[in-house]
């Protein structure tokens, strides 16, 4: 079956490339269902209660005389789950969202069959072919963006990401002689940390953990917006499954501490993970561009989840993977609401914008709900994951890492205030925009179900994760349907949301009690001063968080500007020598990759 | 005085000099009293010579050091009510220049901020000049305004 | 468009009086500010013109609310030149006394309104409480709280009853003892000096240039008071200092020209007025207290130009009067500080401030909106 | 459980409630008469706020800007009121086993999050500018707060408030978390973020009304400010408590069957003495910039903050 | 009384006693200096006089409050803010005028640019004669109020609501520009709508 799915993913992706946009889009819409229906095939055949799948249920794939094995495992279920719901919603979304067909379609595919790929492969050659495809299609798709800084940073990252993975592959397959992810276990030593440590700094890049989140901005804010939902929503997460698959399914982190006992690496990985958090977040606080605001904000959520990969309880990983599972959804509603501001006003600037929620109240609603997301607001799922990694964090008492995390929750709150006055309130300066396409309505919407589902019942979210979790040998923390227990404290979704709504009452009869009226926006407070006699401009979202920008830049700037000259010099000279070096010709490309891997086996053999 | 001295001209009046200058003068004079001390710009005034056709301006300046005040005045013709303006040499003067515009209708040249300044809507005449009837005007301005005449039990 | 716009005042907390500000602000910084005045202009000039010389001066104390004494000298000064009257003694030394009262009342409520707008509440309720016993002076010697209506040309309206004295000096020993505690509350804050230093400065090479008079340029250095410049009712014969910038007293001086000094400025001068008070009471001859007038209503002054200027508490106030003989004034032209201070200074200081300032850095000047407009 | 528990167990809750609310309106009337007394005056009965109130409620007018807008009431009320009930009150569990710190964190961030929403919503710059300055406080104030939080959760080795006030209250007045030296530093610290959190000067940057024309509730009136002042009024109950339940044991001093009416007067001084102190520290400060405000928070408090973590790590690991 | 004005007199009725208590005990008034009487406004808010013992408070903002004061003389240029605050505030609102000037125009009677009646211009529920009034007028006007609030009385803006046309019409002569035809129309189904709640 899956080989059916592979191939009308591929033949689709050709055909999306040469019928007409609307076309294009249903018929990608209805393709990229297809991998969810496989998923839900799948679950329905053989349960989630599969720990470790032997090599017998593989599906082997003979290609140019290597076996490629691929197949469905609780971990890749989960992220499925979590990943391949986005492609659907971005194909009905681009239905309005595109004006013309230029092969964004195709590429989507192609990269959703990639994703598939990544997340079935069994072995390290089909993940890194699989991995390579991803990045090319999503290369192409940043390609259509026209923008050299993305395009470079990206290429220059991916590149360096491919070659980091590949480097550690080959380290393995050398010491293991077996491409086979099972066969991982095998191996320690130096060269074992050296290989994971490597594959780990590969998938991080993707998963953008703060040393080489450089190219994050650029991409997230010059490419289209479904695309960079899929980016930030879909495949940050495959980063994260690749640090998860090696860290914690392959007990990588057992090799990476057997080889050096008095450093914590996971500790340290929490570290990076917290640093992002905290500075992204406070970079994003300052933003003016919407996309940039969002990018950084991506960064520092997407932080969490590293910083509960590194703290390494089953507690934190719990939570990290209830964080990306939120993550993937708000994120994508965020960015897809912000293509539909820009769909409709042709604006990025925040401080231009203004007034936008009573002409596209459906918009401003779910985006309401994704900001409650982000904010950890506890009437959205996005509480619960937070709330875990908090915990975890207090459990293990890292004392460094906790108030880091707590002040970057607090600062979300700023950001996402900064999107909801710069963007929906304020003062109205766009008369003729309307509501968004109800296709984008729709797919918006769609996008806030899980988030409502999983807040009511946050037990049924660690169910989905527990064979996940079981099969890397990580216990399930104690729950019920609607409560989560830890040693420290219990989160009771349902009191909370039942008691939220006993308070209503009284807050509603307060409401109904007296009659109000609607005034217009021009019957405002301006000390006396009638409107009309002066028609000022009253939005005051440019440079919103001034006094904080102040007092912060000076602390921000050095590091950052240091940072940000040093990856800009090194965009520059790379990129004059990869335009050299990549020339364009499939040939080259093969010479290339045979040079290092004869220079990665000629190390390997001198050592 | 110290000023009479360096223009060369003006008489004493109440312990303060009282310099006549025409309207070329004006400028140069002021300038090379800003030059010798009199540096503080106290006021310029404007009189309305009704009578006797002309406007006076009065440009008020004193010296801190020489504890000296120095009345410029220069007469304008109440018809071709124009005056270059001296906004340049100290900023407050574009203040004054606005105010005296708007109360006698003087035109100051090379003042880009004659905006209205302390009456807003101002149809009619200045309201300063000598031929403006105040009474005549609230007469016909406020008085004509009737009450609300409504039920009594009403309101108060 | 990346600035929105604000309306300090009228009708906003954080404005002087009955004025405007029009703010545009970015993020939160002041980048241009345009002051809009004329919610006050009652026409005082246009009306002086179509009165007799003595109806105006109930007139003229309106011009200056919180400070009206002055406007009756000022004026009452002017009409005296042109008549080349010389006053009696008594009346100089009870001018003197009013005047200095006046400049207290006024300091008094300059500062409270002054700490109402950096957001310590307790001071103003002190200060206006204490400025009260000040007006019951004032309720006494000449009836009226407010509006005095007491120095006319020639004297004062009625000699200072016998056992005022006393109830003044009474009144000065108890501020004196308030002044302290002011001290704890506002002027040795710590908060206050964080607030108040290097903010809303007055650059001291332009401040004489821009108009800038009384303690706020005092503040930038200079040590000019009318009062000594051009003595005016006793104050030749009173021994006092003026209070300007580097050497603040028991204060610290930091920067000149902020509002932080212009403040202190004010606070020190209510000490120096209360001395002046004393040495007044001390000294006050017993005379004669008005000069005999002649008929109110068939009054008339020499022609002529007469210009008198007082120190107020909040900078040089002059009048300008021209006269033709008659039995009014041609034209009465009153120079009010806060015409510079609250229009060319304040658009310039506040450019480039921060919202937080600009209702500290309005009430450090001492803007009096009437006196602008009249 | 059965309903009969349920119903005890509702009424209860909206006993509390309700004593929340009065508690919190009747201390903001003495707050007024104590600042009257500070400053020279008689000052108002000290029922004044409950008339306040009524007379809000019963505005004949009620201006709003949309939907939006009245979110702000909705979410204010409800929110805070939820907050109130996931606090041990008086040693009283109400919900509070069914949350913890976190959670209450979060919680009291629903209404303030509601009024940013209904004050940016009016267009209103003065608005915008004081939900600004609102959320920069709070970025402020909650560094040096979860520091010490964070304290307190790694000594008792829990995050459950409840579990906290248990533990403290052990052997009453002695095993209150203050009356050890690193909590002592940490209090303080808390101490001043209350005082962030109240809303008081020096910290009341985010309602100046000289700067502002009193910030996010510009636009404001009837019914809309009368919420307002009733979220106030709780949510001074709410801060207070959590402090109370944080540093001073819950106001747990006696254990028996009809201790809770001590502990529960024990409680409502405890939040009396907390409130009119920091109702003292206003009337004696002027207000601070928001960006000094900010450099306070995070330079001084944070500093002192993480002294008495560290102090509480070294106690912990040994 | 009353019983003839219809349906709106009818509704005042039915106005609970209750919340009548608690707006005469509880009168917020707008911060607004328009001319020379707010200087004894200072002393009666502080400590001397007092005037928070009644529950009276002064508010940043028309919306939050109900009492505005006319503190003596309005030139048509605060008339026109006057006005402006005086719509968003909130009924039920009061107007307390001070000083003999918004009375009859007092020493400003031949003045060009101050108003002489206030009450041509919108509804005064109480005048302070003097120039100006003293702390303790102010006060006992304030409990003047109080009792017309509690009798009912004070309900200038119900008079403002019932002759809107006429009060706008005023208003409109005195600052000076013509209103055209349309502008009329808009501003007449404004006030239709203000009439609705």
């Amino acid at each position: 079956m899956l080989d059916i799915i592979f191939a009308e993913l591929v033949v689709a992706a050709i055909i999306t490339f040469f019928v007409r946009e609307k076309l294009a889009a249903i018929i990608a819409f209805f393709i990229s269902l297809l991998p969810l229906l496989a998923l839900l095939d799948w679950a329905s055949n053989y349960g989630f209660a599969i720990i470790n799948l032997g090599i017998e249920n593989h599906m082997k794939i003979y290609l140019a005389g290597v076996t490629l094995h691929l197949a469905i495992t609780p971990l890749s279920w989960f992220f499925a789950l979590m990943i391949l719901p986005l492609f659907p919603v971005i194909m009905l979304y681009s239905y309005s969202f595109f004006k013309e067909n230029d092969g964004f379609f195709a590429l989507m595919l192609l990269s959703l069959f990639a994703t598939f790929g990544i997340l079935l492969s069994r072995d390290m050659l089909s993940l890194f072919l699989f991995w390579e495809m991803m990045s090319w299609s999503s290369f192409l798709l940043v390609y259509r963006s026209k923008d050299k800084n993305a395009i470079m940073s990206y290429l220059i990252f991916s590149v360096f990401a491919a070659f980091a993975i590949l480097f550690g592959i080959i380290i393995l397959w050398h010491e293991n002689s077996s491409l086979l992810l099972s066969d991982i276990l095998n191996i320690s030593g130096k060269l074992g940390f050296v290989a994971i440590a490597s594959i780990i700094t590969g998938f991080a890049v993707k998963a953008v953990i703060m040393p080489l989140h450089a190219w994050a901005p650029f991409v997230y804010s010059k490419c289209d917006e479904p695309f960079v939902a899929f980016l930030s929503g879909g495949l940050s997460k495959l980063g994260y499954y690749g640090i998860f698959l090696f860290l914690f399914s392959l007990k990588g982190v057992d090799i990476l501490q057997n080889y050096m006992t008095n450093v914590s690496w996971n500790y340290l990985l929490a570290v990076f993970g917290a640093l992002s958090a905290f500075f992204a977040t406070l970079i994003a606080i300052l933003q003016d561009d919407l996309r940039k605001l969002l990018a950084y904000s991506s960064i520092g959520q997407l932080g969490y989840i590293a910083i509960g990969f590194g703290i390494g309880t089953p507690l934190a990983i719990t939570g990290a993977l209830f964080q990306a599972f939120n993550h993937a959804f708000f994120k994508a509603i965020l960015f897809l609401a912000a293509g539909i501001v820009a769909y409709r006003t042709g604006k990025w600037k925040i401080s231009e914008l203004g007034g936008l929620a009573y002409k596209m109240p459906f918009t401003f609603m779910a985006t309401l709900f994704a900001i409650f997301a982000l904010a950890a607001i506890p009437i959205t799922s996005g509480f619960a994951s937070k709330w875990l990694l908090y915990e975890a964090a207090i459990q293990q008492k890292y004392v460094f890492i906790a108030p880091i995390m707590l002040i970057a929750g607090v600062g979300a709150f700023l950001y996402s205030f900064r999107i909801l006055y710069g963007v929906f309130l304020g003062e109205n300066r766009h008369d003729s925009v309307e509501e968004a396409p109800k296709s984008m309505i729709a797919a918006l919407f769609i996008l806030v179900l899980p988030l409502i589902i999983f807040v009511v019942f946050p037990g049924y979210m660690l169910d989905l994760m527990k064979p996940a979790l079981q099969a890397a040998g990580i216990e399930s923390i104690a729950h019920t349907k609607f409560a989560i227990e830890t040693s420290l404290a219990k989160y009771n979704s349902i009191a909370v949301l039942i008691t939220l709504m006993v308070a209503m009452i009284p807050a509603f009869v307060i409401y109904k009690a007296r009659k109000h009226r609607v005034t217009s926006f021009e019957d405002n407070y301006l000390a006396g001063e009638p409107y009309e006699l002066h028609k000022p401009a009253m939005h005051a979202a440019n440079n919103y968080y001034k006094p904080l920008k102040k007092v912060l830049l000076p602390y921000l700037e050095p590091g950052a500007t240091y940072y940000f000259e040093k990856i800009y010099n090194g965009i520059k000279c790379v990129s004059n020598a990869v335009r050299r070096i990549y020339t364009g010709y499939v040939q080259d490309y093969a010479i290339y990759v045979v040079l290092f891997l004869l220079f990665v086996m000629g190390w390997l053999i001198w050592i | 005085m110290k000023s009479i001295e360096l223009l060369g001209k003006g008489e004493e009046m109440h312990g303060r000099a009282y310099i006549k200058l025409s309207a070329d003068e004006i400028e140069e004079s002021i300038k090379k009293l800003k030059e010798n001390g009199f540096n503080h710009f106290v006021m310029l005034s404007c009189v309305d010579w009704l009578d006797k056709g002309k406007f006076e301006l009065v440009y008020h300046m004193w010296n801190y050091e020489e504890k000296e005040h120095a009345m410029l005045s220069v007469d304008i013709d109440r018809n071709n009510d124009v005056m270059k303006s001296m906004s340049h040499l100290f900023p407050q003067i574009e203040t004054y220049e606005r105010e005296i515009h708007e109360m006698y209708g003087i035109k100051f040249e090379g003042n880009n901020r004659l905006t209205p300044f302390l009456l807003e809507n101002w149809p009619h005449d200045p309201p300063m000049r000598k031929d403006f009837d105040s009474k005549k005007f609230v007469k016909q301005m406020y008085e004509s305004i009737p009450f609300i005449e409504g039920d009594e039990n009403e309101g108060i | 468009m990346k600035e929105y716009e604000l309306f300090i005042g009228p009708q906003h907390p954080g404005i002087t009086g009955n004025m405007m500000y029009h703010l545009w602000v970015d993020g939160d910084t002041v980048t241009k500010a345009e002051c809009n005045v004329g919610y006050l202009h009652r026409g005082f000039e246009k009306l002086m013109e179509s009165r007799l010389w003595m109806q105006n001066i109930p007139l003229v104390c309106r011009i200056c609310v919180p400070e009206p004494d002055v406007n009756e000298a000022a004026y009452s000064m002017a009409v005296e030149q042109l008549m080349d009257w010389e006053i009696p003694d008594r009346a100089k030394y009870i001018r003197t006394i009013v005047l200095e009262l006046a400049r207290i009342a006024a300091y008094l409520m300059a500062i409270g309104s002054y700490a109402g707008s950096i957001g310590i509440y307790t001071l103003p309720q002190w200060s206006m409480g204490d400025r009260d016993y000040i007006l019951d002076i004032f309720e006494q010697l000449t009836g009226a709280r407010v509006y005095h209506i007491y120095i006319w040309p020639g004297g004062v309206r009625w000699d200072m009853p016998a056992d005022l004295p006393r109830l003044i000096e009474k009144t000065l020993n108890y501020i004196e003892e308030r002044l302290k505690l002011y001290d704890d509350v506002l002027f040795e804050n710590r908060v206050f000096f964080d607030r108040a230093i290097g903010v809303g400065k007055i650059p001291c090479n332009k401040a004489i240039e821009w108009g800038v008079t009384g303690p706020n340029l005092r503040a930038c250095g200079y040590g000019y008071d009318v009062r000594k410049l051009e003595p005016y009712a006793a104050y030749d014969e009173i021994d006092f200092d003026i209070v300007s910038y580097p050497d603040l007293g028991k204060f610290d001086a930091h920067e000149a020209g902020d509002v932080y000094t212009r403040m202190i400025i004010r606070r020190l001068e209510i000490e120096q007025s209360i001395a002046i008070i004393r040495q007044a009471l001390k000294k006050m001859p017993e005379s004669e207290h008005i000069l005999k007038h002649p008929n109110w209503l068939r009054w008339k002054v020499p022609e002529g130009y007469a210009f008198a200027r007082v120190e107020s508490s909040k900078g040089e106030f002059g009048y300008f009067v021209v006269s033709d003989g008659g039995l009014k004034p041609v034209r009465v032209h009153v120079r009010g500080p806060s015409y510079t201070h609250g229009i060319n200074v304040a658009e310039k200081l506040l450019q480039g401030a921060n919202i937080a300032d600009v209702s500290q850095i309005l009430f450090s000047l001492d803007i009096c909106p009437p006196d602008i407009e009249r | 459980m059965d309903m009969i528990g349920i119903a005890i167990k509702i009424t209860i809750l909206i006993a509390y409630a309700i004593i929340g609310t009065c508690t919190g309106l009747l201390f903001m009337g003495i707050g007024r008469k104590i600042v009257a007394r500070v400053h020279n005056r008689v000052g108002p009965p000290f029922y004044q706020n409950f008339i306040d109130v009524a007379k809000l409620l019963s505005k004949k007018t009620n201006i709003s800007h949309g939907w939006i807008f009245d979110l702000a009431l909705l979410f204010s009320i409800s929110g805070i009121l939820l907050t109130l009930l996931f606090l041990p009150i008086g040693g009283v569990q109400l919900l509070s086993t069914d949350g913890d710190a976190f959670l209450v964190l979060y919680l009291l961030a629903i209404p303030s999050l509601g009024f940013a929403l209904g004050a940016g919503a009016s267009g209103n710059p003065n608005a915008g500018v004081g939900v600004m300055r609102a959320l920069v406080m709070m970025l402020s104030y909650e560094l040096p707060f979860v520091i010490t939080l964070i304290a307190l959760m790694i000594y008792y080795d829990t995050t459950s408030l409840a579990t906290i006030v248990r533990m403290q209250s052990i052997n009453g007045i002695k095993s209150w978390a203050i009356t050890m030296p690193p909590f002592m530093i940490a209090a303080f610290a808390a101490d001043m973020a209350l005082q962030g959190m109240l809303m008081e000067q020096p910290f009341d940057i985010p309602v100046a009304p000289h700067e502002i024309a009193s910030g996010p509730m510009v636009e404001f009136g009837g019914k809309y400010l009368g919420s307002l002042m009733l979220y106030k009024a709780i949510a001074l109950v709410a801060e207070t408590t959590l402090f109370v339940d944080l540093f001073l044991g819950g106001g747990v001093v006696a254990h028996g069957n009809f201790a809770f009416v001590i502990n529960f007067i024990v409680w409502l001084a405890l939040i009396f003495l907390l409130f009119a102190l920091s109702i003292l520290i206003a009337a004696s400060f002027p207000r601070f910039r928001i960006e000094q405000a900010f450099g306070f928070y995070w330079k001084y408090e944070a500093i002192i903050a993480a002294i008495s973590l560290i102090w509480v790590y070294i106690m912990v690991i040994k | 009384m009353g019983l003839h004005n219809g349906d709106k007199m009818m509704r005042y009725e039915e106005w609970s006693k209750l919340a009548r208590k608690a707006s005469k005990r509880s009168l917020w008034m707008v911060h607004f200096c328009t001319g020379c009487g707010a200087i004894e406004m200072p002393p009666v808010m502080t400590s001397r006089y007092d005037m928070e013992r009644f529950g009276i408070a002064p508010m940043a903002t028309p919306r939050q409050a109900d009492v505005l004061l006319i503190t003596g003389y309005l030139t048509v240029k605060t008339l026109r803010r006057v006005i402006q605050v005086y719509e968003q505030m909130q009924s039920p609102k009061y107007v307390i005028a001070f000083g003999s000037c918004t009375i009859n125009g007092g020493m400003y009677w031949d003045s060009y640019n101050t108003i002489k009646h206030l009450e041509k211009y919108i509804p005064v529920d109480l005048y302070i004669a003097g120039c100006m009034p003293r702390p303790e007028g102010i006060i006992n006007a304030f409990l003047e109020l109080m009792k017309l609030i509690d009798e009912g009385k004070a309900r200038g803006w119900e008079r403002y609501q019932k002759y809107y046309d006429k009060y706008k019409e005023n208003q409109r002569r005195v600052f000076n520009f013509e209103v055209k035809e349309e502008e009329k129309e808009e501003k007449e189904q404004k006030r239709e709508k203000n009439e609705e709640h």
